[in-house]
């Protein structure tokens, strides 16, 4: 399935772009992350704490190991810092 | 009920104004305003980054919850994103209801679910460089109480 | 810091600004306003009455409570006396601090107190005539949290 | 002794004034208010009922208990109702 991923702050930095479309066939979050981390290095480094990523399933907080199916939106950013 | 995101400064006493006048059966209106602080002149800048779109919705669903839990006669959010200088006010919020207890609850538990659920995140420029601000444990663990 | 009681009437979001600006390296500005509710329309006006001289010495004293419970960079009550209209603000306190924790706590304080140990008393005028505003328990009971 | 008493309220409109001089040789608050009470009847009326009855003296909020001693400015006032 196609999904659009979405990388805030110091994620898009370290990754180097705002948002890209990937085909998958991940079935969570957590095998999405393993599928990203295998392309390159800058996204093993990326992922690399996990502990420091949050994620965001069609503009929704959620875990990684909510399922993929249906979500069309995904965003990793880190802890927010609002306010 | 009002949710602001948005790159323009506002005027915090324009706001307070119009906002306690238009709720002016409530009674109890509490303000807070967020200020970029300068850190003894070391700070040059700060630039806030948001998800157009999550932020209006996560803010949106804080401001439900908050309706739910107090009496409140209207709320009001406001936040900017992009570049803002030392001094410079980052955000508000608003409440007012009959009750003092009421909108002091309500906007503290604004700022808390605020802080660390809805997502803007802040980088600050300073001699020393660039860094983005962490969240800090104290603001997770204020979520807690409620 | 800054205590004004006044029978003049005071601009909320003028004096919000004003004091945001001058605290600029806080970081976190808390305000509270009273306004005079028009109860669906029953009241035709308010009248404070204080005891000079006692109100100043017991806001100050209040305010220095404050200070040493909380870090604070600044604080302001402003409190008005004598006839008031319905949607007229009766008074406000601000707070500064560079946490927006100790800025709430400060204000909510500040105003538990003035309410219940500032020597002011409200007179409401209605249709039905004059009655002097009873002191509620849920004030008193306020107090014993600090 | 010569105390300045204040009266606040619906204490200074039953009593029908705002501020008067009395000498007494009470010693405590609660025993002034005893000489208050047998004055005149709108006194008896104004502290009927010491509960809802606060009292000041020289601007410090004070027990009916306390001593009178030194004092010049005593003030009997409802609990109060700012903010």
């Amino acid at each position: 399935m196609s999904v659009t991923i979405l990388y805030f702050a110091w994620l898009r930095e370290r990754i180097g772009l705002p948002r890209e479309t990937v085909e998958t066939s991940a079935t969570t979050v957590t095998e999405l992350v393993e599928e990203l981390r295998t392309r390159e290095e800058r996204y093993a480094l990326a992922f690399s704490d996990l502990k420091a990523v949050r994620v965001a399933l069609d503009q929704e907080l959620s875990d990684f190991d909510a399922p993929l199916a249906g979500v069309r939106e995904v965003a990793f950013f880190p802890p927010m810092t609002g306010g | 009920m009002a949710i602001r995101v948005q790159a323009e400064p506002f005027d915090y006493g324009a706001e307070c104004n119009a906002f306690a006048q238009r709720v002016d059966g409530a009674g109890a209106v509490v303000t807070f305003c967020g200020i970029v602080r300068d850190n003894e002149g070391r700070l040059q800048g700060m630039e806030i980054e948001h998800y157009p779109g999550m932020t209006e919705r996560a803010l949106s669903a804080i401001e439900d919850e908050a309706r739910q839990r107090w009496s409140l006669a209207d709320a009001l959010i406001v936040h900017r994103f992009g570049p803002l200088a030392p001094g410079e006010m980052i955000m508000m919020v608003a409440t007012a209801s009959r009750h003092r207890a009421d909108a002091f609850a309500a906007a503290e538990f604004l700022m808390d679910y605020l802080k660390s659920r809805a997502p803007f995140w802040k980088k600050e420029h300073s001699a020393d460089g660039e860094s983005w601000v962490e969240a800090r444990d104290v603001d997770e663990e204020a979520l807690k109480r409620w």
